[in-house]
């Protein structure tokens, strides 16, 4: 199936319906005086949208556009994920402190906005298109960063993510103008095609390949583009840190995986691929893995502002799940897709309750959880030590079973190395983790620690999210399902 | 004359300003400066994608590319511009390099 | 009582959230709940015992359920005579030690139900027989164990907590790699631990042996063979004492546990190599070591603590014999060091809570204080030192009677400990128990009826088993000679036959 | 040739024999468990008669069971008693089973008929006591270890008992405890065992596997006796199996019999009760050894070194031992000493091969020590636990009974004739002589010391003025019946056990030695002698023993001299060498304090050196960098236990430092960060096109 651009419109359900809503809520924006009621909508809109996105998993596959957007199984993986992100996101918005008097309005407008160029990015199979994916998620993304005017440090992280993310996309544009030069096409597939057909490929494809890497590692904080993530994480609005850690980082993996699995490598039909000739760049992603894993592990170790801990973790996580990009195979894609999942609930549940302690106590650091499970908080506490355990990737949780996956990828390569540099990494990651485990029960409060008050919209979702890291802990087939039917590239 | 200049002085003079882009972003402490050094990096990127329209694809995938570009870079530079006018209405300045209120 | 198994380790995990979902201040309520929760696998445990087919060496009471078809990841659970052994422990020491933590007054509402989970995982580790769910259980355990330290220990409790935790993750790291190495080394993949064992042929040499030393570390860290045992001391000591017990009496078993169960009949050509190396050397390495570390101790608990490592010591010297006889003695002191050691952190537990403090210079004088108390500490010291007529003492005997055949220089070495582990023991029983009385204890409580209720069943267990060892030898023999042979009998795979 | 070399053994069974050990542990089980309370309900009579009765049924059992066993014909006399199986593993194959032969039907009638008695003693003796019951709990448990050590039918279960009479004697020797000294002396003597036990097991690992390299694997007496020869060719560590066995048997003799280099833990074993001395300390543990000698005797045969260097210890002890009793004034200590250089004696007797002299004189011995034992018991209990001689003398006035007891046994030591010493102190000098006059000669030597020794205790103690406080005096009488009677049957004993043994050579036919017969090996070196001494040389035989006699004699009339008519002064004869030698002898050559520096204080400084190494390098080297620092800290001896806690304190270690390091990187520079990605991308694309 390739569609032209009319056709297309009947299979852009959830995009349209994001489009859509970008435009009511603005509208809505200059009527409405009670703004909450922008968040609901805005609520509302992404659940559907992402119910949209999902049901299209059942039906037809195929070129949109023209062949600038594909319509998959794993465009669809990656927006029901991203579509939840968003959910997450908006839920957490919903009662930040933060953001209270902050212009909503245009902030739901801004998410949703983000929220569809993701939904882009996860489908977009042409150079053009994903960069205009990735510019738009990343501009929304630099305002929505810098959302809290009056608030230095969230401007801070505003110019640098901008700064940054302006770089790394004009590296990645350069990268592709030498790709395009070298095969006079922008649509992944071709390109591919053209390369394999070219053959013995020379250092310029090696360079642009390099330079695109910088674009999309930069999405997904892979070292050495990560360095805005820990600076941005920390100034930026909490929802808003969950959204670019969960959300964002889930989007870049769609991109990277789309770029150089279908396009920068060829299937070989067992459920292996092989790089095209030339361009060495799974070694280059081996490097980058273990690096990126150790260097968010270690950075992370003494740091006392869970979120900044969080973004050096998810740093991290980015590192883990590379494990799986590498060694090319369907096993691997597979564990990645697991992984996203598992994240996304552990990760998401984590910013939940630094949210909660955030909105209680108006400290995001390691001493606004001191002895929080003594003080009224011990069921946020008890989630938030699962959480983090998960993160560690400990059973019974679903964080032990996406390492499982990553591993078990790597060993069945016998890739020993990144396998133990990559279980090394977890015991290191349990220390700071333990860290808040420890804080929050070992620590006992000190006068003037406040009671802890947890609100109930967000305890629903953080119970929501204990739930589906313990169950898929335990019981993951619907979920592993779930990624490998999502591993169909269409057009391979 | 002019028919010798072809496609590798094209590349060239995009390879240059992606250079002085990157030589840009790296040295200038005013945010403004940097964010122009941002707008170098892409138009070197434009450069190349004409040329190579124009010389070896054959197609206008090129051009359109590179209108999409400039007119990205131009949001950019008005959000840029907006985020630094927000820290200069809190900061008084917008040297890049006092901005490490956020690290470690 | 096909599913018994299964019963035993998810009773108790009924029972957390039983405990869970009680009122937090009914102490009592809490308590006896919990308690209620573990009875059911000491029941069990002794039917069990009663219905063990003493004549097989092959698994028992197995259940195999589809968990993750897909993967071939399977819900399997059976015991043989090895796992047996530490399945009666565990259903023995667990409600004892519940019964030791009724004098908690901190968070017992946690306290209890972290306990519970910690039973579930112990029993879920010694009966599952699919590697990954043993992993599962192996990793479980962690958690609780980490909180029951940390919350409840001494004063060095979050580092040894964290310590611990560390340290065993370490380990488990690097045999969750060496278990995706066997998953993938199966064709069809599987986790299934008797296929893995019958497919160990097929296993070249060298890669047993990566995925051995994999397994090993792992399984070390736990033992704890040196170096990898810092962790020990620092644990004993900030733990409470229930906590001690169990982390003394059946956690340290998982890691000879897991070596017998995974790394020799599933990698016997790695075990052939390695065993002289990593565990008959170190093993006595651990026992001397451990016994003059124990000798330098001046706080009770980490004597007991030193005391342990050289213990286990004889496990790995015994194991790494691969005689029958030093291989049965290894599995019985697996089981004796269980209830001794208990015994000891469990006394060492009665003065801790009169004095709060463990001062092995401290005192002076106990036993006419407390004379109850010091007839059931002697038992346990003597019994310790490997006195004939108790139980240690067959265990050890029987692992030097099997070194010995081994390897004679490391026997002779390891007997030594009879003579150093007389000496700390005696030294401390000196210290504390006998000479004037101090002053400030002079009027120390004796036993209470609730500390001598988990005292007296270990005492009984101790001098039983010192005059009929059968009792355990029996249940345990057959599996363990057909473990020997798997061992001695393996030989190359068909590649390595090739060579002229 | 009775039981060697492998004819099928005619055994009988009865299930009488397990109660022997039974009853004493049945006894020990109720003093334990109620001990207290009858002693408080019914008094300390009910405790003591309890824990009498059952070594006195014992002694009826073995009795009973000897007569049986006399019913025998001689190469038939075992009676065995299989209880259930202790150890089946492998080829190893050990049950608490019980023989009852002519060597332990010897044994079990010294064992439980003096233990009798001195239980019986013991209730007058501890008539003050308010833990009496913990007392004859473990007199009875003794007892109960004491019979399986002689019963048991394997080595494991001798094991067992020998290990267990090493536990009641610690809690014998520090009965009580709550004087720190008494405590350390039962540790002493328990870890000094332990080494000797070391010894001891290692002896039968190797006997047992190289018997199972034949595929005769045993540690079952009975079956060892018939299979041993099959290792009389085995080699190991350049020389042959059995004697590398033996003298690894031995050092487990040494340790408990208290022979060189081991002896050191019995002087102080003093501290215990009187009783427990007399029990434990010279009738009946300490001779184990001697025991596990003459009953592995076809394994000794066949190691003649092993005789050799039995004999010389002995022989070196025997002296050594008699040296160091001339100079000491503790009345326990100098019988101490006495019974440290009898049990030489006995060594020598096993050692030459003469196992039969070895054990009778094991016989006498546990009579007149015993006897002496409870003798200075009666004193100290009457003196108020005064220990010291030189506050002694002229108790004969006050205790008559104990006197001429004390006094019989002391001639019965001394080795006058007719009295017990004589024949076995005679019979093993004998053996010696046959075997290497040198020895005879360090045995002559001691001999004449003993009885020096001896009689100056005697003339310390009972003769002359009372040098005791008033107070003391006053109170000072005979003891009771419960503690002089049994001296009395000991003295008899100590009269009339020695014409048991009486030698060919006096016209006896040595029953004893006939007795034994059946369970002793005859081998070249051992029982040879005897034929070829015994019948060719008597007049060298009667010459021998008119000398010793003659030699004892000199040696108690010298004591006459110094210490009852003192018209020696002792304190010129101190002075010989400048009072040296004496104050050498005096301080027991100082081994104590040897064996203190090197072997106690050598491994405590080990373990803490390792201990420290425990906690600070391994530990540390596990933590990281910190160790460095610590092992530098500690090589200067700066090592500050709050520098070392704080360093260890948490992984302060390289991780974590690197931590923070790689924390750093995150300058907060905007342009920093491109750098890196500049500077990195830069190196990657060179490191590729090159």
């Amino acid at each position: 199936m390739d569609l032209g651009n009319i056709e297309s419109l009947a299979y852009s359900a959830p995009e349209l319906l994001l489009g859509v809503a970008v435009v009511v809520v603005l509208m809505l924006d200059l009527f409405l005086k009670r703004k909450d009621v922008l968040g609901v909508i805005t609520l509302f809109v992404i659940v559907f949208a992402t119910l949209a996105a999902k049901l299209q998993g059942a039906g037809d596959q195929g070129w949109l556009f023209n062949r600038m957007l594909a319509l998959d199984s794993f465009a669809v993986f990656f927006k029901v994920i991203l579509g939840l992100a968003a959910f997450g996101t908006v839920w957490m918005s919903l009662s930040s402190k933060e953001l209270e008097n902050e212009h909503p309005g245009e902030y739901y407008v801004l998410v949703l906005a983000c929220t569809l160029g993701m939904f882009y990015m996860a489908s977009a199979t042409n150079m053009l298109m994903a960069y205009l994916a990735l510019e738009f998620v990343s501009q929304t993304s630099y305002i929505l960063a810098g959302f809290l005017r009056g608030n230095r440090r969230s401007s801070e992280a505003a110019l640098k993510y901008l700064i940054y993310g302006g770089v790394a996309s004009g590296a990645m544009v350069y990268g592709m103008s030498l790709l395009f030069g070298l095969t006079g096409t922008l649509d992944y597939q071709m390109l591919g095609d053209q390369l394999t057909a070219a053959g013995g490929n020379g250092p310029i494809v090696f360079i642009a390949t390099t330079l695109i890497l910088a674009g999309f590692g930069y999405k997904i904080a892979m070292v050495p583009f990560h360095m805005w993530a820990p600076d941005v994480y920390e100034g930026a609005p909490l929802p808003i840190t969950a959204f670019l850690a969960v959300g964002s980082k889930a989007a870049g993996m769609a991109m990277l995986l789309r770029f150089f699995y279908p396009g920068l490598s060829e299937f070989n039909g067992d459920g292996t691929w092989t790089a095209i000739e030339g361009v060495d760049w799974p070694s280059l992603v081996v490097l980058a893995s273990m690096i990126t894993m150790t260097m968010g592990n270690l950075a992370a170790l003494r740091q006392d502002n869970i979120k900044r801990l969080l973004a050096y973790s998810s740093i991290a996580h980015a590192g883990y799940m590379l494990m799986g990009f590498v060694v090319l195979t369907d096993d691997g894609l597979k564990a990645i897709l697991f992984y996203t999942v598992v994240y996304y609930l552990m990760n998401l549940g984590a910013f939940l309750v630094l949210l909660m302690v955030l909105n209680n106590s108006g400290r995001e650091d390691l001493e606004g959880f001191r002895g929080l499970a003594w003080r009224g908080g011990a069921l946020p506490a008890a989630a938030m030590a699962i959480f983090m355990f998960s993160l560690a990737g400990l059973p019974p949780f679903a964080g032990f079973i996406g390492k499982f996956y990553l591993f078990a990828a790597v060993v069945d390569k016998e890739m020993w190395l990144l396998a133990i540099v990559g279980g090394l990494n977890s015991v290191i990651a349990l220390y700071y983790y333990a860290r808040i485990v420890k804080a929050m029960y070992l620590e006992n409060p000190v006068d003037g620690d406040p009671i802890m008050v947890a609100d109930l919209p967000n305890s629903i979702l953080v119970g929501v999210m204990v739930a589906g890291t313990v169950v898929f802990g335990v019981y993951w087939t619907p979920v592993i399902n779930f990624a490998e039917q999502s591993i169909q590239f269409w057009g391979r | 004359m002019f028919e010798s200049v072809g496609l590798h002085h094209y590349l060239v003079v995009g390879l240059i300003l992606f250079c002085f882009g990157l030589f840009c972003v790296l040295t200038r402490r005013n945010a403004i400066g940097v964010l122009m050094g941002v707008e170098l990096i892409l138009n070197a990127a434009n450069i190349n994608f004409i040329a190579f329209s124009r010389y070896s694809a054959g197609s206008y995938d090129g051009h359109v590319f590179s209108i999409f570009v400039i007119m990205l870079a131009a949001a950019e530079a008005a959000i840029g511009l907006a985020i630094v006018l927000s820290i200069y209405r809190r900061a008084k300045s917008i040297d890049v390099n006092e901005l490490q209120g956020l690290h470690w | 009582m096909e599913n018994i198994l299964t019963y035993m380790t998810f009773i108790p995990l009924l029972g957390m959230f039983a405990v869970l979902a009680l009122p937090r201040d009914n102490y009592n309520l809490i308590r006896w709940t919990a308690l209620g929760f573990t009875i059911p696998g000491l029941i069990m445990a002794i039917w069990l015992y009663a219905n063990f087919d003493r004549t097989t060496a092959g698994m028992q009471f197995m259940v195999r359920y589809e968990w993750i078809p897909r993967y071939n990841i399977q819900y399997i659970m059976g015991i043989d005579g090895l796992s047996v052994t530490m399945v009666l422990l565990t259903g023995l020491l667990c409600p004892i030690c519940l019964l030791a933590s009724f004098n908690i007054e901190k968070a017992v509402k946690g306290y209890f139900a972290l306990f519970l989970l910690l039973n579930a995982g112990m029993m879920g580790v010694f009966c599952s027989l699919d590697f990954f769910l043993f992993y599962i259980f192996w990793e479980v355990m962690l958690l609780p164990m980490y909180f029951l330290i940390g919350i409840w220990g001494g004063p060095r409790r979050e580092y040894a907590a964290i310590k611990f935790f560390l340290y065993t993750l370490l380990g488990s790291v690097l045999m969750l790699i060496a278990m995706l190495a066997l998953y993938f080394h199966n064709d069809p993949h599987t986790f299934d631990m008797l296929v893995l064992m019958e497919q160990s042929g097929t296993y070249s040499r060298v890669f047993q042996t990566w995925a051995w030393i994999g397994l090993f570390i792992g399984f070390a860290i736990k033992i704890p063979a040196f170096p990898f045992h810092t962790w020990l001391p620092d644990a004993h000591v900030e733990a409470p004492t229930a906590i001690s017990v169990i982390l003394a009496g059946v956690l340290l078993k998982m890691g000879t546990y897991g070596i017998l169960r995974l790394c020799y009949p599933v990698l016997p050509l790695a075990t052939q190599d390695m065993a002289f190396w990593a565990l008959a050397v170190l093993g006595t390495w651990n026992i001397v070591y451990g016994a003059l570390c124990a000798m330098a101790q001046t706080d009770m608990k980490k004597l007991v603590a030193y005391s342990s490592i050289s213990h286990m010591g004889y496990v790995m010297l015994g194991m790494a014999t691969l005689t029958p006889q030093g291989i049965n003695g290894a599995i019985l002191q697996m089981f004796n060091h269980g209830t001794v050691t208990a015994m000891l952190f469990l006394l060492v537990g009665v003065v801790y809570d009169r004095a709060h403090h463990r001062d092995i210079n401290g005192f002076g004088g106990l036993a006419s204080v407390m004379p109850t108390y010091t007839g059931i500490m002697a038992i346990a010291f003597f019994a310790a030192m490997g006195l004939p007529g108790l139980s240690a003492f067959i265990s050890e005997v029987l692992v030097l009677i099997g070194a010995w055949q081994y390897s004679k220089p490391l026997t002779i070495i390891a007997a030594t400990a009879v003579i150093l582990t007389a000496g700390y023991m005696l030294w401390m029983l000196q210290r504390v128990w006998l000479g004037p009385v101090n002053e400030k204890y002079a009027d120390m409580e004796d036993v209470t009826t609730r500390e001598l209720v988990t005292l007296i069943p270990l005492a009984i267990i101790v001098m039983i088993l010192g005059v009929y060892p059968h009792a355990v030898l029996d249940l345990i023999n057959p599996t363990l000679l057909a473990l020997n042979e798997t061992v001695l009998n393996a030989t190359p795979a068909v590649a390595q036959l090739v060579a002229p | 040739m009775t039981a060697a070399h492998g004819h099928e053994i005619v055994t009988h069974t009865s299930n009488l024999l397990r109660w022997i050990p039974l009853l004493p542990l049945i006894g020990a089980a109720i003093n334990f468990l109620v001990g207290s309370r009858i002693q408080r309900k019914m008094g300390r009579g009910a405790v003591a008669g309890l824990a009498t009765a059952m070594p006195a049924m014992s002694f009826v059992l073995v009795v009973m069971s000897f007569l049986q066993l006399k019913g025998y014909p001689t190469d038939e006399r075992i009676i065995i008693d299989h209880v259930w199986k202790w150890i089946h593993i492998g080829t190893l194959n050990a049950d608490i089973a019980f023989q009852f032969d002519p060597l332990s039907a010897v044994m079990c009638l010294v064992i439980t008929g003096i233990g009798s008695l001195i239980h019986v003693y013991s209730h007058g003796y501890m008539d003050d006591e308010p833990a009496a019951w913990r007392f004859f709990a473990l007199l009875n448990l003794f007892m109960f270890a004491m019979l399986c050590l002689v019963l048991g039918d394997n080595l494991l279960m001798m094991f067992l008992g020998w290990e267990g009479v090493g536990l009641c004697s610690w809690g014998l020797i520090g009965f009580w405890f709550s004087e720190m000294a008494n405590a350390r002396a039962g540790n002493k003597a328990f870890i000094v065992n332990r080494v000797g036990d070391f010894g001891f097991t290692l002896g039968v690992f190797l006997l047992f596997w190289t018997l199972d390299s034949h595929g005769a694997g045993t540690v079952v007496f009975r079956e060892l006796a018939n299979s041993v020869h099959l290792i009389a060719n085995d080699q190991l560590w350049g020389t042959t199996v059995a004697t590398v066995v033996t003298l690894f048997l031995f050092v487990g003799a040494t340790g408990k019999s208290a022979q060189i280099p081991l002896y050191v833990w019995l002087p102080d074993a003093m501290a215990g009760p009187t009783p427990v001395s007399a029990l434990i300390h010279a009738a009946t543990m300490v001779t184990a050894g001697v025991y596990m000698i003459a009953r592995m005797n076809f394994l000794f045969d066949m190691a003649p070194f092993t005789g050799q260097v039995i004999t010389t210890i002995g022989a070196l002890t025997a002296f050594f031992a008699a040296t160091i009793g001339l100079a000491q004034n503790d009345i326990k200590k100098v019988l101490a000493y006495s019974t440290v250089s009898q049990l030489g004696y006995m060594f020598i007797g096993v050692g030459v091969g003469a196992y039969a002299a070895g054990v009778f004189h094991l016989v006498t011995h546990a009579f007149f020590k015993a006897c002496l034992f409870l003798g200075s018991g009666s004193i100290i209990h009457a003196m108020h636990h005064e220990q010291d001689m030189r506050n002694m003398g002229g108790l004969k006035n006050y205790m008559p009974r104990t006197y001429w007891t004390f006094l019989i046994a002391t001639i019965a030591i001394a080795g006058i004739p007719p009295l017990a010493g004589f024949f076995s102190k005679d019979e093993i000098l004998w053996k010696a002589f046959n075997y290497n006059p040198a020895i005879w000669a360090v045995g002559f030597a001691a001999a004449g010391m003993t009885a020096f020794y001896m009689f100056r205790l005697v003339f310390m103690t009972f003769f002359g003025e009372c040098r005791a406080d008033h107070h003391t005096v006053e109170h000072l009488h005979e003891s009771s019946g419960f503690m002089t009677w049994p001296l009395v049957i000991l003295a008899v004993g100590s009269v009339f056990a020695g014409f048991l043994g009486v030698p060919a050579a006096l016209g006896g036919s040595n029953m004893f030695e006939q007795w034994l017969e059946p369970v002793m090996a005859h081998s070249a070196h051992g029982g040879g002698h005897d034929v070829h001494g015994g019948h060719h040389n008597l007049t060298l035989e009667y010459g021998l023993m008119a000398g010793s006699v003659l030699f004892a004699m000199c040696g108690i009339f010298l004591a006459h001299l110094m210490y009852n008519r003192k018209s020696i002064n002792p304190d010129g004869i101190a002075q010989i060498a400048g009072g040296r030698l004496h104050t050498l002898i005096y301080n027991k050559y100082y081994i104590d304090e040897i064996y203190q520096v090197v072997w106690v204080d050598g491994s405590l400084g080990l373990a803490k050196m390792l201990s420290w190494f425990d906690k600070n390098v391994v530990d540390g080297i596990v933590n990281g960098a910190a160790s460095v620092t610590k092992l530098v800290s500690f090589i200067n001896g700066r090592i500050d236990l709050h520098v070392v806690d704080g360093l260890v304190n948490k992984t302060a270690s390289l991780v974590h430092g690197v931590g923070g390091a790689v924390r750093r990187i995150q300058t907060g520079s905007i342009n920093a960060y491109l750098y890196v990605i500049v500077i990195v991308v830069t190196a990657v694309l060179f490191a590729r096109t090159w």
